[in-house]
């Protein structure tokens, strides 16, 4: 929409905004996942025009020369707290240090950055939504009662660290499974930039490969349609269990038309809300404590965080995410879904 | 077009003196033994590579692979047709992948918000490549910005109109059924082998009709049995691969049916001739040559070079879209990645595997073709292979150099002997 | 007489180098006027002037005794100015037909008649004695240098024209095809055209044309009737730009 | 390198008569509106592009932004140095970007593992480098396959290198103090003041022997008051750069003081003052150009010219590896991603940008610097304006073609007066 | 006298096109030898084997006697032949002086030595009488067609090489440039190097050279003192391949 003009001062306090600071928001892409322009965005900017703090919010587009120039112009144009979604934690920890030499406060968002040293961290735990995924595919065999299941994995991208802790996850569910024999670890990839284009490709290769397929741990929802619409080609649709996450309008419709067996939610909301918060709180020179705290593998040291719980969606429970507003009826409910949408008591 | 005139004069053509099938074999193996051998090399690396794919994973062969290899590989071949308009005046279009993403968003969003019937939704899209080529041409030959810069601004600067058109990256499912047949249903198995005995008519036709003219015009013509034989040679390879796609691929032939030829073959076909003809009968083709080989010449030719440089730019765009549009159909939905990530460097690179020069005034749209093939052959093969991501580009990255290998090597042999 | 084409004037620099100092020349139809000039005295600039590929600074160039704006060769075309130029300007990917018709190619509808052009382009270079190239359909990337001008002159003179120039066209030729040319040019003065030769070579200028233009450093020394004047005059103007009372004085155009 | 030399003959060339102050100025005026612009258009194109951005957001022009601008743009200039060279021969290398990556790689994995000093590990970079570039120009120049090709299949195989050696996508953090200084610490404000008085002080002795020589041989040589100038106005542009990069720019100077030259400018300095030497002062610079203007008459010529491509495509990796380097310096890491996405569009648009020709013969070491200034201000400037994703794409892209489009009107006056 | 450069029996053909036939061919030390025929005959592919652009389908290529393998202009240019090739291979990018010493550069250490090769190309170019080139810093891309042909020529005359073959070196050129360069084939043969001349102006031919060879469709017809033949001799054999006794019987070589 309209991002045209970010920098925006609050009218109701604009004295108190000039002392208060400014906050910098790097988020890290537009194209691995769609909440960060259109969900993580909107709410932050919701909050900091609350609070009444000006805000700066830029996103990376997944290059990290351009994250750290980001940093640099945010720090030059005034920046008092920055907060960060990290590509990496090697330009993620080069950007926190430059900003604590400068004095300016540091967040990391959603992803840790690893011997980084940021003053909070807030985010969803990822290897939870992994391991929801997980659960979520064995309980949509059982359902499907099968015997002995192939499993195909689609993995994120191969160099996203997220997409590494997510497959931490899942694995942890699934491998004692593929280990006791009760599955057989079908073919794996990892998709190239979660590119939806080259994963329908590799999973149409998988399954010519592998015709026996009956289950598929998709990474997100993008890429468990990808794997839906080979599995439509080969009438298999509904027949082959295909995970998700993000709870995409598309992943809910699939979900809806039996499709897709089940999606992570993730209350983007109530993160960016508790992250805003901090960072106001430090705009304004206060020092917030935190709910929780999180141990750097790397340092070794306690860093403070606020943790969300991700949450596994499946036919019954869609309405929560609509009615948590992070999907609205009115897209998601169009033509052929309006009758599934009520078979799903959304209203 | 290789028929060969003798004027007065000593030196000898064999085939051209006596025309009939055996000289003409005599002749072919010499002109390919001079050098001079069109599509072989690019034919040649394909074959190894399909022997090598065969040898390592036997399900390669399978009827549903050979099916699955049209609809993986046609969205590049699509815009690698255009690029070819594009690289024969020895420009460059970067921005063609993206160009087919922001026309396959056109084509989302006018399907899911307006309601209209998918023809003009396709229109629409197709109208937008238009635009698009005519505005990048326009900065190309009027103002004369390097092709190189004004693609590379319209590669970022379509980046965000496909962020903008799918609302800052969502991913847009595409419900309409005809739009989602062209790269994922198939002709029914009798209508494959009406359109291909109709093909095959056609270009029977055409050779005979041909051959008559130029024999009453005292020109040299090939010999009857020259064409019986082409004809049957197309007659049986191409009723080979019809046959092949017409059996049950289905992995549950009771449950559901899976049969006949992909629609995105005929398709392709289509786009593959109507082009061949605009560049080699037609006067416009011609000149887009002239421009390429030698733009000084083919102004004082009375040539309107800026002319031809936007038409190409508003072909490379144009087929763009419909490469857009196949790809939003195979994925049935459309995603800021689409057109994105490897879709044009792949693209440039079948071209150029098929034998396009980037310096201009070579090429042809069956080297698209051909290309697209090799890099859909890899792609395929290598999905099949199961590599880990790293293991995998080593091994796709050594296979496109090996592809090219052979196809260089043949080649060098022709430049040796002194044809370039 | 009205010449058939004029220019007046004519100034043309490329950057701080003045190439071109207000020439004038005139060629008339039905005659072949001769141009002749040291290398670098500015013919082929000339030429390219006349033929749309180099704007001019200052003068200007009459067709018929009316003003043109000759911006582009395609200008100058339709006015029915051909000219072959010095530096060929083939397409070497093209063939030998297919150049020949660039441009003005033959059609059936919307498609190209090749049978007709193949059939034309064959006539016309065996009227040029070309008795080496082995077939019309090879690419001109493979010609020998006089083969090559052969076609630039074939293509030429293929069209309907009322002016043609030729620069330097017989300069890669053997005995008997420029002897050829020579002829064709004779001819083609003889059917009303006017015909502008650019040429070196001092017996072909007195054995076809009608008048000669002679350029010095970049000024039009003198223009006059072959028949008044002589093989030694011809030279001295070529290469000091005056001859007794011919030609420049002190330098600059009388 | 245009003196004019006045030969017996009419046509007067203003300047070279009587070289004086003014006439060169006369002379160079004329040059100019004649056509021949030299670095002019890329100049004004990043004069006009900093205007508006100083304009749009005023801390455009702070001490802090200046020096940052020199750090951003680094790593993608010394690509673009090194990119020059191939596209001079009339190739590309898609594969700079990765190989950048690749030899990252390479200095981080020796870095960690082997605890050797920085400078082996360094070394070891720049050599894997070397080895990169030996086989992609191998495989160009003997195996005939094009360097589209060629370096395509590079770009593929190197991704996949990357990885491996980060092990599958991790992110390997370097710690090491000097390495890390490249691209984040800077000189001591005294050291800055006494590179800058040594290189004006070089260039005005190199100027005055170098008319000394030519005026002793009888050749037009520049008169002492011209070369008095220029080496004036380098003395002011450059001291008036030192001062502004040697004042304090920390936010909060009490907790840390932020003084003096960023250490790439002496780096990048060194690499553009070394490879113009080559290019314009030794045989092999002569013959690159030589074969990237025509192939044949350089072969004609007795000029090695398969060798000649190998050390190109040397050059250009080994000049990718210190981009690495400095990468890595910068983002003190390596992962996968390095020298990925954008790095290597970027690389050859900041060459094209600069002026260099795609088709070969025709660039400069200096165009990639001007090149990759236009790029890294737009970087710098777009990161001010604070805009979102789509609309960030969008602007970027319109900035670019701007700075594209005046550089282009510029030189199109030249070619308008017969000048290519 | 044994040749200083001979080929013997060479065969060459492009794809499927024979263009030279069982070629001998020699050069003497201290003679200038015209090569000519018709257009297309096949000279200038005679000399690009013998200059190693094309490798040679069969025969042998002597010099001094001793048999050499010519597999690249490097190889001819090591053993001392220097060519004027009709296509004049220049780069365009490059100015007069670059061009005149490419491949030869002069060095001061590693570095080039632009001033001495700027002092000796003007030396060169004067010598050939070339008045109209503003600059020897200029772009060749910016020189008149006999500009070129002057640069290419002295490029060639720079080296002390053993054999000289010049390729129409004066198809392009003035009248007066034209004699200064059939006086320096003149010089340089008679200081002692072998010099071959390939051109179609029987006037020049017979002006400087010691024998002719004469080349008829890709077959030597004669090779002969220029002392005994006749201009109307030379026209025949080059038109028919045949004179008298002389010439090929049946087309085949005697
Ligand atoms: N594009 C250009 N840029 C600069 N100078 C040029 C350009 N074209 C030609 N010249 C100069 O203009 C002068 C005239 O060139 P022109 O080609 O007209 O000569 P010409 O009379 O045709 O000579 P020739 O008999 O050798 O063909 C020459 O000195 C040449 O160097
Ligand atoms: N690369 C090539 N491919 C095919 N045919 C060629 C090639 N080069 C030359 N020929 C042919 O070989 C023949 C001889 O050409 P060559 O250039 O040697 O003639 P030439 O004697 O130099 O003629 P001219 O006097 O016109 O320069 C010509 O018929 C030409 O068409
Ligand atoms: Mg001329
Ligand atoms: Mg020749």
């Amino acid at each position: 929409g309209d991002s045209g003009q970010t920098t925006s001062t609050s009218t109701s306090s604009a004295t108190e905004a000039a002392k208060a600071g400014k906050v910098g928001v790097i988020l890290p892409d537009s194209k691995s996942s769609a909440r960060w322009e259109t969900a993580d965005r909107k709410y932050l900017e919701e909050a900091f025009k609350a609070a009444g703090v000006q805000y700066d919010i830029q996103n990376a587009q997944n290059d990290k020369t351009a994250f750290q120039t980001i940093a640099d112009q945010m720090i030059t144009n005034g920046a008092t707290v920055l907060m960060i979604v990290n590509l990496d934690s090697g330009t993620g920890k080069t950007v926190i240090d430059k900003a604590k030499s400068q004095g300016v406060a540091t967040i990391d968002y959603d992803r840790l950055t690893l011997g980084g040293g940021a003053a909070y961290y807030v985010s969803f735990d990822n290897t939870k939504v992994g391991t929801l995924q997980g659960e979520g595919l064995s309980k949509c065999l059982t359902d499907k009662k099968a015997d002995k299941p192939i499993v195909a994995y689609l993995n994120g991208s191969p160099t996203d660290n997220n997409a590494t802790l997510f497959k931490a996850g899942y694995d942890g569910v699934l491998k004692p499974k593929f280990d006791g024999g009760e599955y057989v670890k079908g073919p794996e990839q990892s998709v190239p930039e979660w590119d939806n284009t080259q994963a329908g490709t590799l999973f149409e290769q998988m399954l010519t490969e592998q015709p026996k397929i009956a289950g598929v741990l998709a990474a997100n929802d993008g890429l468990g349609n990808a794997a839906i619409t080979v599995l439509k080609k080969n009438k298999l649709n509904g027949k082959v269990p295909v995970t998700g996450q993000d709870a995409t309008v598309q992943g809910l419709q699939n979900i809806l038309s039996g499709d897709q067996c089940m999606t992570v939610y993730k209350a983007v909301k109530k993160e960016a809300d508790a992250a805003a918060k901090l960072a106001v709180a430090l705009a304004k020179g206060e020092k917030p404590t935190a709910s929780s705290s999180v141990k750097d593998p790397e340092s070794g040291q306690d860093v403070p965080a606020e943790l969300m719980e991700p949450q596994a969606i499946y036919f019954d429970n869609v309405k929560d995410v609509v009615a948590d507003g992070y999907v609205t009826k009115e897209e998601l409910c169009t033509g052929d879904f309006a009758a599934k949408c009520t078979e799903a008591g959304i209203s | 077009m290789n028929k060969v005139k003798e004027l007065p004069g000593e030196a000898i053509v064999a085939a051209a003196q006596a025309p009939s099938i055996k000289n003409s074999f005599l002749a072919y193996a010499q002109r390919v033994r001079g050098g001079d051998m069109g599509a072989l090399p690019a034919v040649l690396g394909l074959l190894v590579l399909c022997a090598v794919f065969a040898i390592a994973r036997p399900s390669f062969l399978t009827a549903i692979n050979f099916a699955n290899l049209f609809t993986q590989g046609a969205a590049i071949t699509v815009i690698a047709m255009g690029l070819v308009f594009v690289l024969l005046l020895g420009e460059i279009d970067l921005s063609a992948g993206y160009a087919s993403g922001v026309c396959a968003a056109v084509l989302a969003v006018t399907l899911i918000n307006t309601g209209l019937p998918w023809y003009v939704c396709m229109l629409a899209a197709i109208l937008t490549g238009v635009v698009i080529g005519t505005v990048l041409g326009t900065l190309v030959a009027k103002v004369g910005i390097p092709s190189f810069v004004v693609t590379l601004a319209a590669f970022l600067a379509f980046q965000g109109l496909v962020l903008v058109l799918v609302r800052e990256g969502t991913n847009i499912s595409i419900r309409d059924d005809i739009v989602n047949a062209i790269a994922n249903r198939n002709l029914p198995p009798w209508l494959g082998w009406a359109l291909y005995a109709l093909c095959v008519a056609i270009y029977a036709a055409v050779q005979l009709r041909r051959a008559r003219s130029r024999t009453k015009r005292g020109l040299v013509a090939d010999p009857l049995s020259l064409i019986a034989f082409r004809v049957g040679m197309l007659a049986l390879f191409a009723g080979l691969a019809v046959a092949a796609l017409n059996l049950e691929r289905s992995r549950n032939p009771a449950l559901v049916s899976l049969t006949g030829v992909p629609i995105v073959v005929p398709v392709i076909l289509v786009l593959l001739v109507f082009w061949t003809l605009v560049l080699r009968r037609t006067g416009f083709g011609r000149h887009l040559y002239a421009v390429g080989g030698n733009t000084e010449a083919a102004r004082r030719a009375g040539i309107p070079v800026d002319r031809i440089k936007i038409s190409a730019f508003v072909i490379c765009s144009s087929m763009a879209a419909v490469g857009g549009i196949v790809a939003a159909s195979r994925a049935s939905s459309v995603d800021p990645n689409t057109g994105g990530s490897s879709v044009l460097l792949y693209a440039v690179g079948a071209a150029v595997i098929g034998g396009t020069s980037l310096f201009g005034g070579k090429g042809r749209v069956l080297d698209a073709v051909l290309g697209g093939a090799v890099v859909a052959v890899i792609e395929n093969g290598m999905g099949l292979m199961g590599y880990g991501a790293s293991v995998k580009y080593l091994v796709t990255g050594s296979v496109l150099l090996l592809a090219a290998g052979v196809d260089a090597l043949a080649r060098k042999r022709a430049a040796a002997a002194g044809l370039r | 007489m009205t010449p058939l084409l004029e220019v007046r004037g004519i100034d043309k620099s490329f950057g701080p180098v003045k190439v071109l100092h207000n020439v004038e020349f005139a060629a008339y139809p039905g005659e072949v006027t001769a141009l002749v000039g040291d290398n670098g005295a500015g013919k082929s600039t000339l030429v390219k002037c006349i033929g749309g590929i180099y704007p001019i600074d200052g003068g200007q160039i009459l067709f018929d005794g009316k003003e043109v704006h000759v911006h582009s060769p395609r200008d100058a075309g339709e006015l029915g100015i051909e000219i072959v130029y010095q530096d060929l300007a083939l397409c070497d990917n093209l063939d030998i037909v297919q150049n020949m018709f660039l441009g003005r190619e033959r059609k059936h509808g919307i498609l190209l008649d090749e049978d007709s052009m193949e059939e034309l382009a064959e006539k016309t270079l065996s009227g040029l004695s070309v008795r080496t190239v082995k077939s019309i359909r090879q690419q001109v990337s493979s010609l020998s240098g006089g083969q090559r001008q052969t076609v630039a002159i074939a293509k030429a003179v293929l069209w309907n024209s009322k002016v043609v120039i030729l620069d330097e066209p017989t300069a890669a030729l053997g005995v008997a095809q420029t002897a050829q040319v020579l002829e064709l040019v004779r001819r083609l003065a003889d059917t009303g055209l006017a015909v502008v030769l650019i040429s070196h070579n001092m017996n072909d200028v007195f054995a076809v044309s009608d008048r000669i233009a002679a350029l010095y450093l970049g000024r039009m020394a003198a223009q006059v009737k072959t028949s008044d004047l002589t093989h030694a005059q011809v030279v001295e103007l070529i290469t000091s730009g005056r001859s007794g009372e011919l030609g420049l004085k002190n330098g600059v155009t009388p």
